[in-house]
């Protein structure tokens, strides 16, 4: 029952946030200096006329409330309005992007979360030798450096041997044989995961390190080694597992963070995600493509907050009682 | 028996558990911790009242309700005839000052960023006590000295981690005196001390009662230092008094089976004196949902059907108090 | 297992034992330091102008131009330093921010509990789980790329791990037997947090005061990498901007590009360091490993009942 | 299997550019990158070569009738759209009345290119006659601009109002009747072309060509780099010596495009401003310029000092007779100073009331790329004139507004630039109207002289004559300078050298005004 | 023959400012089968380090001298890898407050089984069966096996540990104060187990605690340690009524007695740091009746009666007249 309890909670969590987050998008929007429509109707010999079929077109003319209610129907239908700049429904234009986004961040993310757990535990358990010093100097390091500058840097170092850009060669008439595709995307997503990984790995390391020490602090480590059990046996039966807790709240919570490196990263690499679409229509004044955009992104996030509870509550049977 | 300073009739602090979303939604009644549930005892100037019973049977939230820290669910406290329970917090805070609390562990009583200075003078500050500063050093110094900690100024400059346990239990008294209380509730004032300096602090609590006249009700799970120290031991279970009596019939003769399990189970210096144990069988019951009938009938080795019909009330016989059908 | 001795949780104390027990601390609060005075002396010590071009266009280093010029033959080490300043007061401004409303959410929140808690707490839920960028994106293209702008976006973003933190140390604090002493002879609430609590909590808000002004530093990179920042002004954060708007990779520019990323990293470490050895200093648990790659060892005693010392 | 033998004769030429393609639809699109699109999917009466003439297209030939108000074309017999239908000059006439008919609503967007046309008829298959209601001097530029959309497709949509003209999406594949036919559109990634078989004219030696949209130029430069593209349009002026260094082809033209200093000169401006509309303190912010040092800074010597307020690279229509005016402080100073405008104890000069301290807008095109450097330039000789300015950054559709919203009677200056046509002046001169304020017009300038001129040009047949009051036109801008014109940047673009035969059109290969840069491209040796 | 010996045991510690505590000083002592052995002391007088040692559970700033054996083989002078082996098969540990001992995010049943299959005793359904057989022995209803340890109130979770600690039928079985934590009845109950088993199984068991009753009481012998060494050690019940340490007696005197009527007085005084090296006895400080040679001179262990010994000259002197 307080399991159940748990997940309910923080179920209307997620959905109050989805909430708040939707309308503040969209009061967030009507605040925007410039209007929409001076922006489209930067077309010559516009006459007022044109103008307010423009005004109309959009919705633009109705009371805010009224545009209000309009946008959260056409939300619940999934759709996110018509892009100012490309004349078509956002939703279809973002749905190809955010498939991008995932696929950057998802293998990003892994291969960081992978990474850290190695590096942390490793450093936690050869704590203050040379390795741990090592391991936890490089992992600072690199969790220092803004996500853009080692984007750049890569870049520097590395156009030319791979794709600087891009996703996939899109200069081919027919798509090419499966593997053959696969090897092309691979080999365009090297330099932006390297970077995302890069931008992640440092945090996850310190977490899992620090969390890992506490946990090898804890009595049932010591009871573990006391029961003869390898090193080994004792830090990935035991340790690890209690010690993930607060790698999947960090993980959780460091969603927002990897996301947001993704924008960036997505810019500089100019793979067609999510980020960069609003990044573009940021700087277009693309209302709808920025809302939805906007939309997508941090639902994403909140989602995956809630996977992460559920996570979390895989993990600890203490939650659920 | 002495005249009554402070009289707990008929307490009871309930604690109401969060039902949480899903007891909302499907309308679960809400439930509540009984923690305390209609408990009524005296505490007499100078007098020592000991409560013991096992973890979780409401020992500290009863203190608490009286020191005026917990809201109480229903009953009443009364000093010196006064009801204190329901009080506004301005008219609280002349009791305030004359029920001071002792907790369990002076490593955690004492701010770990005060000099013992500032700790005794806090007091002061908040009740107005001694005009300047002078004076409150003085008053003090003086609280010091009652505790046992002598010559006072080698101690006021300290902060507790340079104390040891049992002087920082001493300035932990040491800063409950200072306002003059006329009540003192310590929560197992010794159960985080050595064995060694426990007597010391003990000694020093009865010697407050016996010189001073401050009534103490000290809550302790230690049967056998209630036995050599209380006036009176009060046998709680799940909320409820179940013996209360002078101390030495109590220990002597109890009449509670729970009070006759707990004693048996005590470890006595002289193996030869020592009763075989008396098991318990089972678990104290869940303060949440309380089986009717006798509380402690699910536990208890010589109840009959009768106990899960009635609950028993607390029958007097001369000064001792037993809540038991088979009495 | 050994404690904490409570000395140790004095605030004055606590900084001194940092800095003798972690090496780290002092690096860090070097580091810091050092940015600190140099942001300060920079326009006397800068070797050019920002403002005026004193070299060719993406002219490499050289004896006079140590680290190089960018797109406008501006000296590259000259825009470091006063960039810098910029990036500093952003980086503690909306810190100082974060750090206001996060320490006072935290410790209303910790303190008093309640609805007041669950209210706070939902908000801080909610400012915790959206991505922080893309938010700061939003806000600051809505509000206008000025400076003022994204020392507030940033401050009103980032104060919701202090919050938390800050939080529950306060209400541990409050189930502490000295507060509910203090609560218990009557003291008032402010008397009680502004003695006992924030005292106590202190070094713990310094700790994540320090972090802060790293994550603060790397939100206003971000954002000026974004376009969302007055590019009239220099900081670490517009420089990278103009070095990638004016293409100084596909021009080989690396000068213009790869020291601008120590000097941020540095300062983030510097505060990483700084802030990570007081919350190790904090945390007792960290202090015990029962598992460790060393072993104790054996000694082999020359006689029986001899001590070997 | 087909694809790569189709690749093997010719190639696959691979453009990158920093603009995305907005929509395919002709009545939706505002970008030129899609009209570049148009450009080679579609055909157009007319063309432009690379020396600025106007070339024949889908039209062999044409005539003008003696008023000036009937046009004749004769287009290409048999040809075909690449569907197989037959396009023939029907479909001219179809698409040129259309937009005329829906002008006010649907095809509001292409109505400037058929002003005052008062109908379209196709006599035959092969000929199309316009008939305009007043004589229009620049025919051939606007036609030029018209894509020739396919009737059987479009007809469908443009039934009641119209207004199926802009929600019909016309998404590849597009029937084409160019010289290609776009084969893959993801928005803002790829548009890819294969060569179409069908099309009327030259074969084009490309198997077909693709433009990958950056939104980074310093990316879409490194990906030229790494032999990721063939050809990069507008290329940064930074990236110039290092393209050519690294073996890449750099091809500069005159840009059509210049920077300026917009003043605003509406007399019902706030008063805090006023003194704005005084001739000698434009005169002297003019002479505070230092165009020599904007074009070294920000254009890197890719660009020209600016002037008269056509571009050079507008055909010949620039008065050449206008020069740059002078960088001399002194002069500026001693402007300002005869006008009264004494210096405050702070060095900025006091206008009545008030310091001479304005806010400038900048919107995003300027201040993310060179046009930051400029400013710093003129912001630093403006305060030694004692002129503050103060930059206010919008994007450019709230630096739009900002400028234009109450028909200029807020803001004081913005500094951005303009695009003119390269054929012709109609569009830059159109700007400075009367009628524009509120709409093009950013600066507030409203003269019955301009407008009346403006007219004059629009109906002189007679190029000669309508030479002359463009010239007047444009030094009576440069008198009034309601636009302190700063710079006109090249328009460069660059190809590796495997690419050969790439003459662009009005500084661009991609054109939209030419189909012949790449029917003219093919693989080097 | 004794199931261990541990001799003249000592452990060091390193501290971080260079210094060394030395809080096992030459701790010597032996159990026979089924032996209840008692350790008593104030807190910080070296008792759970000694019982550590014996297991080899130190920190990597511990050095060990001495030694000890189990059935006659010595397990401690190889250091962590030969007395690994012998953790849980020859001697097993319960610790105090059982809570965090137990690893929480494992089932109880998981964790009694897991030393069986680490050192090869029992395969996977096996070592299942006998940790439920464990569970019944220990008065837990084996269905318990798939719950996890916070779902069991604190007496029940020390019964666990000790099932846990039966697993691998150790032949010695050391308690570092299993009870401090729970209350009178429930400390009754896990006695009368660990009586039961060491009965019953031929255990032997050390048992560490504060409360001299509860030594006198349950042990068949009992050493008290002071500063780090043995002041003495004999038979639970000459301890408690003959004591020949003032230590000893001065420590009953300070514990009540349920129905005694003697004062109850505190021993003045606190026990010397063990960072310093200390000269003479460690106790003079605090003793009622010192003598002149006990600043001087450090009193060894010497027989004060059967099976009974004592550090102290007094002892000397009772024993020699
Ligand atoms: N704040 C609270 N909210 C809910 N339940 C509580 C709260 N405080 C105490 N309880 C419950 O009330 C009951 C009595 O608690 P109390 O602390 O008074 O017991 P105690 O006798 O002092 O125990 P111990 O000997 O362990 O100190 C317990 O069941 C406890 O879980
Ligand atoms: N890892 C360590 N490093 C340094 N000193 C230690 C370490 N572990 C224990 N000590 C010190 O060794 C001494 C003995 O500690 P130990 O835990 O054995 O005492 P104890 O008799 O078990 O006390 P208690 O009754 O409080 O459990 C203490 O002074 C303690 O501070
Ligand atoms: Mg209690
Ligand atoms: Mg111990």
């Amino acid at each position: 029952m307080r399991s159940l309890d748990y997940l309910l909670r923080r179920g209307v969590f997620t959905v109050v946030t989805i909430f708040l987050t939707v309308t503040a998008n969209f009061f967030l929007f009507r605040v925007l200096p410039g209007d929409a429509v001076t922006n489209l109707s930067r077309v010559p010999h516009a006459t007022p006329e044109l103008q307010h079929a423009l005004m109309v077109r959009f919705g633009l003319d109705k009371s805010k409330w009224d545009q209000y209610l309009i946008y959260l129907k056409n939300l619940l239908h999934g759709d996110l309005g018509v892009s100012f700049t490309y004349q078509q429904p956002v939703t279809h234009l973002l749905v190809e992007d955010l498939k991008n986004t995932v696929l950057l961040a998802g293998v990003g993310t892994l291969g960081a979360i992978v990474l850290g757990i190695l590096s942390g535990v490793i450093a936690a358990w050869r704590r203050n030798s040379a390795l741990d010093h090592l391991n936890t100097g490089l992992a600072t390091l690199v969790y220092s450096f803004p996500s853009q500058w080692l984007g750049l840097v890569l870049l520097i170092l590395f156009a030319g041997i791979l794709p600087a850009g891009g996703m996939s060669d899109l200069f081919l008439f027919d798509s090419p044989p499966f593997w053959q595709n696969i090897g092309d995307v691979a080999s365009h997503m090297v330099l932006p995961t390297i970077t995302l990984i890069l931008t992640a790995y440092g945090g996850y390391t310190l977490v899992v390190r620090s969390s890992m020490l506490e946990t090898l602090g804890e009595d049932y480590v010591l009871t573990a080694r006391a029961k003869g059990l390898s090193d080994r046996r004792v830090v990935w039966q035991h340790a690890v597992r209690n010690a993930m807790l607060p790698m999947v709240t960090m993980v959780a919570l460091d969603l927002g963070y990897v996301v947001g490196g993704a924008v960036l990263i997505e810019v500089i690499f100019s793979w067609p995600g999510i980020g960069m679409a609003t990044y573009t229509a940021l700087s277009q004044r693309d209302y709808p493509m920025v809302q939805g955009g906007f939309l997508l992104l941090t639902v994403s996030v909140i989602l995956l907050n809630f996977l992460a509870d559920l996570v979390y509550f895989r993990l600890d049977r203490r939650v659920s009682a | 028996m002495t005249e009554a300073l402070l009289e707990v009739d008929d307490l009871s602090i309930h604690y109401p558990i969060r039902r949480g979303v899903g007891g909302a939604l499907t309308r679960r009644p809400r439930s509540v911790v009984h923690a305390v549930d209609g408990i009524s005892f005296r505490l007499g100037r100078g007098e020592m009242v000991a409560v013991v019973g096992e973890s979780g049977c409401g020992k500290s939230t009863t203190a608490a309700a009286i020191c005026g820290l917990i809201a109480p669910t229903g009953g009443t406290v009364r000093l010196e005839g006064n009801a204190i329970t329901g009080l506004s917090e301005r008219r609280l805070r002349t009791v305030r000052r004359r029920v001071q609390m002792i907790y369990q562990d002076p490593y955690e009583s004492l701010d770990p960023l005060c000099r013992v200075r500032d700790i005794l003078a806090e007091p002061m500050l908040i009740h107005g006590i001694g005009g300047s500063k002078a004076e409150r050093s003085a008053l003090a110094a003086e609280a010091l000295e009652r505790s046992g900690l002598s010559p006072a100024e080698a101690f006021l400059d300290r902060y507790p981690h340079e104390l040891s346990g049992g002087q920082r239990q001493r300035v932990a008294i040491a800063a409950a005196l200072v306002l003059d209380p006329d009540v003192l509730l310590a929560d197992e004032p010794v159960s985080m001390l050595d064995v060694s300096v426990r007597a010391g602090v003990l000694s020093l609590l009865d010697t407050l009662r016996k010189d001073q006249d401050t009534a103490i009700l000290m809550i302790t799970h230690d049967l056998s230092t209630a036995a050599h120290f209380a006036d009176r031991i009060v046998v709680m279970y799940l909320g409820r008094i179940v013996e209360q009596g002078p101390a030495r019939e109590v220990v002597h003769h109890p009449r509670h089976p729970y009070t006759k399990a707990l004693l048996s189970a005590v470890p006595r210096r002289d193996r030869e004196q020592q009763a075989k144990p008396q098991l318990l069988a089972g678990e104290t019951p869940n303060p949440v949902d309380i089986p009717p009938g006798c509380r402690f009938r699910s536990r208890c080795p010589v109840g009959t059907d009768d106990c899960e019909r009635t609950d028993p009330p607390l029958v007097t016989a001369g000064d001792h108090e037993t809540a038991c059908l088979f009495v | 297992m050994t404690t904490v001795a409570p000395a140790e949780l004095r605030s004055t104390g606590i900084f001194r034992k940092v800095l003798r027990e972690h090496k780290t601390a002092v690096a860090g609060l070097v580091i810091l330091g050092l940015f600190v005075v140099l942001a300060v002396v920079s326009p006397y010590l800068a070797p050019y102008s920002i403002t005026e071009r004193s070299c060719a266009v993406f002219e490499p280093p050289s004896a006079q131009h140590w680290l190089g010029c960018d797109d406008g033959g501006v000296d590259m080490l000259s825009l470091l330093m006063r960039g810098g300043q910029t990036s500093l007061v952003v980086g503690f401004a909306a810190t100082l921010v974060a750090m206001l409303l996060g320490g006072t959410v935290g410790i209303l929140s910790g303190y008093f509990g309640g609805w007041v808690d669950a209210v706070l707490m939902r908000i801080t839920d909610v400012l915790l789980v959206l991505p922080d960028l893309v938010l700061a994106m939003v806000i600051a293209a809505v509000w206008g790329p000025s400076l003022f702008h994204v020392i507030l976006v940033i401050g009103l973003l980032e104060w919701t791990t202090t919050a938390r933190i800050v939080r529950a140390e306060v209400m541990s604090l409050r189930e502490r037997a000295y507060v509910k002493r203090a609560r218990g002879l009557g003291a008032s609430n402010t008397r009680v947090i502004v003695r006992h609590i924030l005292p106590q909590a202190g070094p713990l808000l310094i700790a994540n005061t320090v972090l802060t002004v790293s994550v603060a530093i790397y939100l206003e990179t971000a954002l000026a990498f974004l376009g969302l920042e007055d590019p009239s002004v220099t900081t670490w954060g517009t420089i990278l901007e103009h070095a990638f708007a004016r293409t100084a990779i596909s021009s080989g520019a690396w000068w213009a590009i790869v020291p601008d990323g120590f000097v941020i990293a540095a300062v983030s470490i510097g505060c990483f360091l700084l802030g990570r050895a007081i919350e190790d200093a904090l945390n007792p648990r960290l202090k015990v490993s029962h598992l460790s790659g060393r072993r104790w060892r054996v000694r082999v005693l020359a006689g029986r009942g001899a001590d070997a010392r | 299997g087909q694809a790569e033998s189709e690749t093997a004769d010719g190639g696959v030429f691979r453009f990158g550019a920093n603009q995305p393609i907005d929509s395919l639809n002709p009545f939706v699109s505002v970008v030129s990158m899609a009209f570049s699109v148009f450009e080679q999917i579609y055909p157009t009466l007319v063309q432009l070569d690379p020396n600025d003439k106007y070339a024949p297209e889908f039209a062999t030939d044409w005539s003008t009738s003696e008023d000036g108000q009937t046009w004749t074309f004769h287009t290409r017999p048999g040809a075909k759209w690449s569907d197989g239908e037959p396009l023939t000059a029907a479909d001219v006439a179809w698409t040129l009345s259309t937009i005329a008919k829906f002008q006010d609503g649907p095809t509001a967007g292409l109505a400037n290119y058929v002003v005052n046309l008062d109908s379209a008829t196709a006599p035959d298959a092969n000929t199309v006659v316009l008939h305009y209601a007043n004589p229009v001097s620049n025919v051939l530029s606007r036609l030029m601009s018209v894509p020739i959309l396919p009737r059987h497709i479009w007809q469908k949509y443009a039934e009641g109002k119209g207004e199926a003209l802009t929600t019909f999406p016309n998404t590849a594949p597009i029937v084409s009747g160019g010289p290609f036919v776009l084969v893959k559109h993801q928005p803002k990634q790829i548009a890819l072309f294969k060569r179409n078989p069908a099309y009327y004219g030259p074969k084009p030696h490309l198997a077909g060509f693709g433009i990958q949209f950056f939104s980074t130029d310093d990316a879409m430069i490194t990906a030229l780099k790494s032999h990721q593209l063939d050809a990069v349009q507008s290329v940064p002026a930074t990236s110039v010596r290092n393209l050519e260094s690294s073996g890449f082809t750099v091809l500069s033209s005159p840009g059509m495009r210049f920077d300026s200093i917009t003043v605003n000169a509406n007399p019902k401006q706030q008063a805090a401003h006023r003194e704005l509309t005084n001739p000698l303190l434009r005169e002297a912010l003019d002479h505070a310029i230092n165009r020599a040092e904007i074009v070294k800074t920000s254009l890197l010597g890719h660009g020209k000092p600016g002037g008269a307020v056509i571009a050079p690279g507008t055909a010949d229509w620039t008065d050449s007779s206008i020069k740059p005016p002078s960088f001399d402080l002194g002069l500026a100073n001693r402007l300002l100073d005869q006008a009264g405008y004494r210096r405050g104890p702070d060095g900025v000069r006091i206008a009545g009331d008030h310091p001479m301290d304005y806010p400038i807008i900048l919107p995003e095109d300027t201040y993310s790329g060179a046009g930051l450097r400029s400013f710093q330039i003129v912001r630093g000789d403006f305060e030694r004139i004692g002129v503050r300015l103060e930059p206010r950054l919008l994007d450019n559709a709230a630096a739009n507004e900002a400028a234009m919203a109450n028909k200029s009677q807020d803001f004081a200056m913005t500094m951005w630039g303009w695009s003119g046509g390269t054929s012709d002046p109609d569009d830059t001169l159109n700007y400075l109207t009367c009628a524009s304020q509120g709409i093009l017009n950013d600066t507030g300038y409203c003269s019955k002289e301009w407008d009346d001129l403006y007219g004059e040009q629009g109906e002189a047949m007679n190029p000669a004559d309508r030479h002359d009051v463009v010239n007047r036109m444009q030094q009576l801008a440069a008198r009034e300078r309601p636009l302190l014109v700063l710079d006109y940047p090249d328009a460069i673009e660059a190809h590796s050298p495997s690419w050969t035969g790439l003459t662009p059109v009005g500084g661009a290969s991609f054109s939209s005004e030419s189909k012949l840069p790449l029917l003219s491209v093919r693989k080097a040796g | 023959m004794n199931v261990l010996e541990c001799r003249d045991l000592h452990v060091w510690f390193d501290l971080p400012d260079g210094g060394q505590v030395h809080p096992v000083n030459g701790v010597s002592f032996s159990l026979a089968p089924s032996e209840r052995y008692g350790l008593v002391g104030e807190s910080g007088c070296g008792k759970s380090t000694t019982i550590l040692a014996l297991l080899g559970l130190l920190p990597p700033t511990a050095t060990v001298a001495g030694s000890v054996s189990i059935a006659g083989t010595e397990i401690l002078a190889g250091g962590e890898e030969t007395v690994r082996g012998h953790r849980w098969r020859d001697i097993a540990m319960v610790f105090q407050g059982a809570m965090n001992a137990l690893n929480p995010v494992k089932t109880v049943g998981w964790q009694i089984a897991e030393p069986m299959r680490a050192h090869g005793i029992a395969r996977r359904a096996k070592a299942r069966e006998r940790a439920r057989e464990l569970l019944e022995l220990v008065g837990i209803p084996a269905a318990a096996a798939d719950r996890y340890p916070h779902e069991f109130s604190g007496g029940m979770r020390q019964r666990l540990s000790i099932a846990m600690a039966l697993a691998c039928e150790p032949k010695v079985l050391l308690a570092d104060e299993p009870t401090t934590a729970l209350d009178v009845m429930v400390q009754a109950q896990i006695l009368e187990l660990l009586t039961r088993l060491t009965d019953e199984l031929g255990m032997a068991l050390v048992l560490v605690t504060h409360d001299l009753p509860l030594v006198s009481q349950f042990c068949h012998r009992a050493a008290v340690m002071y500063a780090g060494k043995m002041v003495e050690e004999g038979p639970a019940d000459q301890l408690s009524w003959e004591s020949r340490h003032p230590y000893t007696r001065l420590l009953f005197s300070a514990t009540p007695d349920l129905y005694g009527d003697e004062p109850v007085v505190s021993i003045p005084g606190a026990p010397p740091r063990l960072d310093t090296a200390i000269v003479g006895c460690p106790f003079r400080p605090r003793c009622d009746v010192p003598m002149d040679r006990c600043a001087a001179e450090l009193p060894l262990l010497t027989t004060a009666g059967p099976g009974h010994r004592a550090a102290c000259f007094r002892t000397e002197s009772v024993v020699t007249a």
